[in-house]
């Protein structure tokens, strides 16, 4: 049965990915009709959710794990794939757990995650920093420290590309990496505005501050052409999440070697465990409705789980897969995983609204610089206070 | 005299009742989906609406955070700016380049060619080749800059205090070329005989065109004011493809808020609430064209 | 006498088409000159070229002796009133009349000394604080003229300037054009297709047809001695009554002959000797015609009356005579009856003949 | 000719006509190159090279190979032409796992494109020449809001319009995108037929009401052969606009009916490592073709039937 | 009689202007009658509305003793020629002509036939596979009128179809439309604001003012004996001449008397007595005053010519006499020149009294 999955996996290693899905779902005997609509999730979103609501849905669409699929969820416009999860015992091998309780509505399964994705990396060119004549930095403030000298070379220091959520991503990573993960929890999930108001969280200001001179002069929006700055060596460093490592793979670049992987930008090592997940809206048709339990069951097999998380540079979201074909940083990844140093990301502790707002702050903030950390801090403050 | 005969009046309702059935669809068009998509648009703005309309009314709540938001803010800021000065720019343009077509040239199919086309281009299209030619690494600034002013600076599109400028030169590029048309038709139209008076009168030609024929296509002017007015409202694919609002959130306009927060940020109630904020402007600038234009003149 | 206006060998042609062709023309002082022709034969493009608002290919224009053909119009001392009034529409009828003299620099007090002359001489005083958009179709064309009248020129221009408003205006405003010129002196030239204009006003007419002057003579002898058919068919309403035919000796005497009808030709002035046999065209107005008026010396020619068309003051008679249609007119008080018989008698002396072949008079 | 002239003043009896004399004659010389000239032709060529940049750009760098693009100068012509990325841009270019470039999407336009453009242009033709000939009361009143209506962002209307569309039962349907764009082209549309059909004579109309004929009589045998020059316009404006449509294309179809402009954005977006813009370029030249032709080839229309019928309040 | 068409209490109003008040008229079968009255005064809304192309706000029309007050233009019996043709640019002549009777689904030989018998009474046989674009102003209207002819219908309407033509073709279709007239015997309604075309086509005319007739009568009468000062002014060109004065009773006989001038009314035939006293305003035809002419029962008044205008066959003079400017209609050929002394005769029994305060005539 042909059944149309949406999604907006466009870039290169992306793209390579999906392939793999898309194989292993035709391996049983059905078929996967791509609707990739380019543009990152802001543009393919709403279109995704006019087809829904419009009642012409597709087969299967792409979402970030989390809250943004919680309405149409509720208004009963997805499909229970509880049947489904209980056959395949995914409450057992899904790991971390929350990446299903994020799927749970009303303690019934709704989705079908296809990987983690985790934020917290910084990317470093070492062919950069050898030209600048600088020793590879070990973490964030050595990386700043470096600046200057990657400036005096002519290398742009940090890449940023112009999209909101890069900007947002960032930020969020500083959080985590430079606060910790007690000021994280304490701002993003029980939304608590006095910390975000507090000294702790204006000296993650200040580091953003200092980020966001180093990032002057990307000019570049998408964020694999601000990777692509860090592969070919014109940028020093990304912060990225691990997505990232795909345009490396693709590049044919080697981890170590051509390019350095720090988890948790090298100081806190903790990661948060968002990422992409399926989810099958209500179709009339009953062939088309078995093809979306075999797409869902094609999505956590563990040998399309190997190839897609491959490809993509992501961890798989099932513990028990041979990754012995991963390289040096997804292992690093796999590392901080089994620490259960794990988090959950914020696009599953805040709605799609106050992620919005936050993105239209720390774009805003990475832009232009005559905004000053405290007044954006205050900002911040406001957004946490009315967050839901 | 005979008296008055009866013969009753036929009923109104079928009178007409051709136009009445030919004129349906519009009438739909209309009520259904202008007003009553107005109307249902308007309602959902007091309400705490999501991802999906929900009638849960918070009064004015959605609109209180409209205007407490910096983006709101910049948005309404670029849309005057960009709106004032293409509606001059425009304005200014399009009739300069319909006088000097109008001045009996050679080739003023060529030239009128030249200026028009990029109006069948979409504002896609234009918005991409312009981030291309005002891309300083690749564009105008690298180019002046390889001629030896190895200082020269522009980069509209990367500086969040000129971007609306940069999105301003694609936008008249794109949209002179249908102003200097209507123009010309303008200019077309004036009466022979008052280029002829004002020559014997010893009126040199600007001061004609400025005190004279400008205020004849009093018409014109307006009829394309409403257009350049209309299509600057909407104003969204282009900056979308030019800098997606940035840098940062520089280039922001009211038409992409609305967008962004009814489906990215699945906040229908605070999209809706920004829309009807630009309704209300449209209001305030239509009704009183739409009272002169059809307000006056009749025909039976 | 000086002249005010002379026109040397003036030819203008639009690409192909020649619209005046090699044009001489010579305009006393003070003199009102109105050029009459039918719709395109050239008028106006005659007079844009005197008002050099349009380039002559060839030839040469004199105002006042001076060669202007060069020149700008604001420097040939011309005042030009349009069809169309041509007022600028959103100035009051003030500013339409000071305008031209603000933007030549005259001095204030000047131009207000000057303004408030031109609307005494034209009675638009309570007019000046009005927009052209709220005056009558007369009152704006006597802002146009005031507009001409300000520039103090010497030669007035007017193309057509009545053809845009009704019957009852057109004649109240023909009058005081006619006065304005009795108290000016102005020589003035005067484009029209009315002949009844071009008669009323005219000191001299030329009447034109495809860019060629065909006669250039006062009203009486435009209307009474026609240089050639043409001429006599244009003017005169209705037209004069054209019959086809040739000169006849008949017992010492030439008469004309028609469909087997002889008219006696006594007292015709012709220009030289009438020869017998020739083809010629024999031109009697209406009015030039008697009925049932049998006087001692004129032959009478029976007629019936085909249509009668009642004016009020007069009364036009459409008669089938010998294979003809004649128009004539007589008093608006004498009623003839489709049908009826009448009697015709032709006053020969303002009868017209021309030549068949050069349709001139002969 | 002279002697007529001289018959003429001979016969008036004065002024024998003095020879010509010398001094100015006839059209006044005027160099080629005079100051009005300069100014004149050196604005417009200045600001026709504004207007072709963009063009000349495009087409340069589409025939560029990328390494010459990165090299730097978008005006230098390419030093080695290369349809390379003409070819790709038709034929191959990726988005997600599609790879047949714009193909595809040329001919969901074209599908797209003809009902579209023949339904609203019938629908809207009707209407203007029922509010201009056969107004009723309250006809003024709904023109009124259709008007307004022209004025309200796409964006605004998407949401009540996919409600619509799903209680109709067609959303997602090539019916549902043709009657969406019958809509957003009725305000703009109307208005043209409107004011042209009024700027007819209305004798006319009167005398076909008095010849018997009937509302449709009247609409297709009177006023459709009348009304060729802003039907050009309307024809241009809606080719251009359904064809440039973005939003409309992705939001009310499927991907296996995407016209031209989403799988443009879609390459255009795609970017895998670092931007074609060779192949960018020529997708963008491919997908304005249509309406770039359009305009070349009846521009004049345009222009003619704009003076007819758009100046005219 | 039968009447052709009967309009009661017809009141027409847009909005809030009333164009039409209450309005009567009886038409008789086999009628020319001329609406007759200045710009705007509502005479092609009547039209229209007898046509049905306007719907009255009050009152009914007959047509053939048929209430058609809500019928549809075609099945009144009706047709019409408009002003600017209304041809269908895009339509041959003879598809023109046709158009109606195919929409009425007339069959193919009976088309032919009309087609062809109204291109023989109009004489466009020729201009038969022609487009309107191809045709002058005169044949165009021909055309118009043929399309109304071969509808076979019992009312012609014209909406003064000659005022887009020049004045030679105008008196040329004025002689024709006479003589269709005359041949047809149809009821014929036609719409002018030239009063020679209201004289010489009418039977009867409704002289029309503010949506109300002020007078319906045949020409005669209403030349000579207009019923009110507005009729009077608005027949004649040039107007009458009038006087505002009083009623003077001296020596047993009434005299009008202004600015201190008396002049004798002998002869003229009153409606009523002639009360003294009566503020009165007295109207001489331009041509009812002779100049020169001591006849033995006129008394003469001392004049003065103010300006004199040629007109070809007849010479109008503009007279200055106790404080009023009167104008007077003499025979082309007697020429005064401005400043010259005449005296002046009137014929009272071709002059109109009207009461100063009402206007109606007395
Ligand atoms: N700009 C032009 N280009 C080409 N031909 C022209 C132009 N202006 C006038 N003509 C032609 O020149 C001829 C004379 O035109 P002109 O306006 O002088 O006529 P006219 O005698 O004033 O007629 P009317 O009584 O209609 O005003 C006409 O045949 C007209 O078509
Ligand atoms: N559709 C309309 N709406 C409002 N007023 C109208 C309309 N049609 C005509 N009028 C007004 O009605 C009055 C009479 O118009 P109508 O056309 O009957 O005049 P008319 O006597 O035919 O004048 P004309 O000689 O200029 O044709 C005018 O004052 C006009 O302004
Ligand atoms: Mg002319
Ligand atoms: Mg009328």
């Amino acid at each position: 049965t042909d059944l149309e999955v949406t999604h907006w996996w466009t870039s290169g290693g992306e793209a390579a990915a999906v392939k793999e899905l898309a194989k292993g779902f035709d391996a049983t005997g059905n078929k996967w009709v791509d609707g990739a609509i380019a543009g990152s999730g802001g543009t393919a979103r709403p279109i995704m959710i006019s087809r829904i609501t419009g009642g012409d849905p597709m087969g299967a669409t792409q979402f970030n794990h989390g809250r943004q699929a919680q309405e149409l969820v509720e208004a009963g416009l997805m499909r229970d794939l509880t049947a489904v999860a209980e056959k395949g015992k995914w409450k057992d091998i899904i790991k971390p757990a929350s990446l299903l309780e994020s799927c749970t509505i009303k303690g019934k399964i709704y989705c079908a995650p296809v990987n983690i994705h985790s934020w917290q990396w910084l990317w470093l060119s070492n062919e950069a920093f050898k030209k600048a004549g600088v020793e590879v930095p070990k973490n964030w403030n050595e990386f700043v420290a470096a600046g200057p000298a990657l400036q005096k070379a002519g290398i742009q220091p940090l890449a940023l590309g112009g999209q909101p959520w890069q900007a947002t991503g960032a930020f969020d990573t500083l959080i985590i990496s430079l606060g910790g993960k007690d000021l994280y929890m304490k701002v993003f999930k029980d939304k608590d505005a006095k910390a975000a108001a507090g000294p702790e969280m204006a000296a993650i200001f200040k580091a953003a501050n200092e980020a966001r001179k180093l990032a002057k002069g990307t000019n570049v929006q998408d964020w694999n052409q601000a990777t692509n700055m860090v592969v070919t060596g014109k940028a020093g460093g990304q912060i990225m999440g691990d997505w990232a490592q795909g345009e490396f793979q693709l590049a044919g670049k080697k981890a170590g070697t051509d390019y350095t992987c720090l988890p948790g930008l090298g100081l806190n090592q903790y990661l948060t465990a968002g990422g992409d997940a399926f989810y099958f809206p209500v179709l009339k048709d009953k062939a088309k409705s078995e093809a979306q339990d075999k797409l869902a069951e094609t999505i956590v097999d563990p040998k399309v789980q190997v190839a897609f998380n491959l490809k993509k540079g992501s961890l798989p979201v099932r513990g028990d897969v041979d990754l012995s074909a991963a390289n040096d940083c997804m292992k690093k990844g796999l590392e901080v995983l089994a620490k259960g140093n794990i988090l959950s990301s914020t696009d599953q502790l805040l709605s799609p609204d106050t992620q919005k707002q936050k993105e239209d702050l720390f774009s805003q903030f990475f832009a232009n610089e005559s905004i000053t950390p405290e007044a954006a801090q205050k900002r911040f403050a406001d957004i946490i206070a009315s967050a839901n | 005299m005979t008296p008055h005969s009866s013969a009753g009046r036929p009923s109104q309702l079928f009178k007409n009742l051709n136009s009445k059935i030919a004129l349906i669809p519009m009438m739909l068009v209309a009520l259904v989906v202008f007003l009553g998509g107005t109307v249902w648009t308007v309602v959902y703005s007091f309400t705490r609406s999501g991802l999906l309309p929900r009638l849960s009314f918070v009064g004015l709540d959605q609109y209180e955070r409209l205007w407490a938001a910096p983006r709101w803010i910049i948005s309404i800021q670029n849309l005057a700016i960009y709106g004032i000065l293409s509606l001059i720019f425009s304005l200014v343009i399009g009739f300069v380049l319909a006088a000097l077509m109008d001045q009996k040239i050679r080739f003023e199919n060529t030239f009128r060619t030249i200026f028009l086309y990029p109006f069948a281009l979409s504002f896609i299209v234009t918005g991409l080749v312009w981030q291309w030619i005002l891309n300083p690494e690749f564009g105008v600034q690298s180019i002046i800059r390889s001629l030896g002013w190895s200082t020269f600076e522009f980069d509209p599109l990367y500086n969040s205090d000129i971007v609306i400028y940069g999105i301003l030169i694609a936008g008249l590029w794109q949209g002179t070329g249908l102003v200097m048309c209507l123009m010309l038709a303008g200019l077309r139209g004036i009466d022979e005989d008052i280029w002829k008076a004002s020559r014997v009168d010893g009126i040199p030609m600007w001061k004609t065109y400025v005190l004279i024929i400008i205020p004849m296509m009093r018409p014109v002017f307006i009829t394309t004011l409403v257009l350049i007015a209309s299509g600057i409202v909407k104003v969204y694919d282009l900056v979308v493809a030019q800098t997606s609002g940035g840098p940062g959130i520089a280039s922001e306009v009211p038409a992409k808020y609305v967008y962004d927060y009814m489906f990215q940020a699945q906040n229908l109630g605070q999209g809706f609430a920004a829309s009807t904020m630009m309704l209300v402007t449209v209001a305030i600038i239509i009704i009183p064209w739409a009272y002169l234009e059809f307000g006056g003149k009749k025909r039976g | 006498m000086a002249n005010s206006v002379s026109i040397r060998n003036l030819s203008l042609s639009f690409g192909a088409v020649t619209v005046l062709k090699d044009l001489n023309l010579d305009i006393r002082d003070g003199e009102f000159i109105v050029l009459l022709g039918s719709s395109g034969c050239g008028k106006s493009t005659l007079l844009n070229c005197i008002a050099g608002l349009l380039e002559p290919t060839e030839g040469q224009i004199f105002i006042k002796d001076r060669n202007v053909t060069w020149e700008e119009p604001k420097d040939r001392g011309i005042g030009m009133v349009f069809q169309s009034y041509a007022l600028y529409p959103q100035m009051t009828v003030e500013k339409n009349l000071s305008f031209g003299l603000q933007v030549a620099k005259v001095p204030k007090p000047e131009i207000d000394k000057r303004v408030a002359r031109a609307a005494e001489i034209l009675q638009i005083g309570p007019l000046l604080k009005r927009r052209p958009a709220a005056l009558s179709g007369g009152q704006r064309q006597r802002v146009a003229i005031g507009r001409a009248l300000v520039r103090d020129v010497d030669v007035f221009l007017f193309d057509e300037p009545l053809s845009n408003l009704d019957a009852k205006l057109r004649s109240e405003l023909r009058v005081e054009i006619k006065r304005l010129h009795q108290s000016l002196k102005n020589t003035m030239i005067y484009v029209t297709h009315d002949q009844i204009e071009a008669l009323t006003l005219a000191d001299r007419i030329a009447i034109m047809k495809n860019g060629v002057i065909q006669q250039l003579d006062d009203p009486i002898a435009i209307y009474n001695k026609p240089r050639n058919l043409f001429v006599a068919g244009f003017i005169g309403s209705p037209s004069m009554n054209f019959l086809r035919g040739e000169l006849i000796e008949t017992g010492g005497k030439t008469v004309f002959r028609t469909n087997g009808v002889d008219f006696l030709l006594d007292g015709y002035e012709a220009n030289g000797p009438l020869a017998a046999g020739r083809q010629v065209v024999l031109g009697l107005r209406p009015e030039h015609i008697g009925i049932d008026q049998p006087e001692a010396d004129r032959e009478l020619h029976q007629a019936v009356v085909d249509i009668e068309e009642p004016m009020g003051a007069d009364n036009l008679l459409w008669l089938k005579h010998a294979g003809h249609t004649m128009s004539v007119r007589i008093a608006g008080a004498r009623r003839y009856a489709p049908g009826s018989q009448v009697r015709m008698s032709f006053d020969m002396r303002l009868a017209s003949l021309f030549d068949a072949q050069t349709e001139d008079r002969i | 000719m002279a002697n007529i002239s001289t018959l003429n003043s001979t016969a008036a009896g004065f002024d024998a006509v003095s020879p010509q004399v010398a001094g100015p004659n006839g059209r006044k010389p005027r160099k080629v190159l005079s100051r009005r000239n300069i100014i004149l032709y050196g604005l417009l060529i200045v600001a026709a090279l504004y207007y072709l940049l963009p063009l000349y750009v495009m087409f340069v760098t589409s025939m560029k190979g990328m390494p010459e693009i990165r090299m730097g100068n978008i005006f230098s012509p390419p030093m080695e032409i290369t349809f390379e990325p003409w070819a790709k841009a038709w034929a191959s270019a990726c988005t997600g796992l599609n790879c047949d470039g714009l193909s595809r999407g040329f001919w969901n336009s074209v599908r797209i494109l003809v009902p579209s453009v023949l339904v609203s242009i019938a629908v809207a033709s009707v209407s203007g020449y029922a509010l201009a000939n056969w107004r009723f009361k309250g006809s003024e009143l709904f023109f009124s809001i259709l008007i307004v209506g022209a004025f309200i962002p796409y964006q605004v209307m998407i949401y009540p319009i996919v409600i619509i569309l799903r209680e109709l039962g067609i959303y997602g349907t090539l019916t549902g995108l043709v009657i969406v764009h019958t809509i957003f082209g009725m305000p703009i549309l109307t208005l043209l037929f409107r004011n042209y059909f009024t700027s007819l004579p209305e004798e006319l109309f009167k005398a076909a009401r008095i010849d018997g004929a009937g509302f449709w009589q009247i609409y297709f045998r009177i006023m459709l052969p009348m009304a060729l020059p802003i039907f050009v316009v309307a024809m241009i404006l809606q080719v251009t606009g359904i064809w440039n449509d973005f939003l409309f294309g992705v939001v009310f179809t499927r991907p296996d009916s995407y016209p031209m402009t989403v799988q443009l954005n879609n390459i255009v977006n795609s970017v895998q490592g670092v931007k074609e813009y060779n192949v960018n370029m020529a997708a963008t030249l491919l997908t304005g073709a249509v309406p770039l032709i359009v305009y070349f080839v009846s521009g004049r229309l345009f222009v003619r039937g704009i003076a007819a019928g758009a100046v005219k309040g």
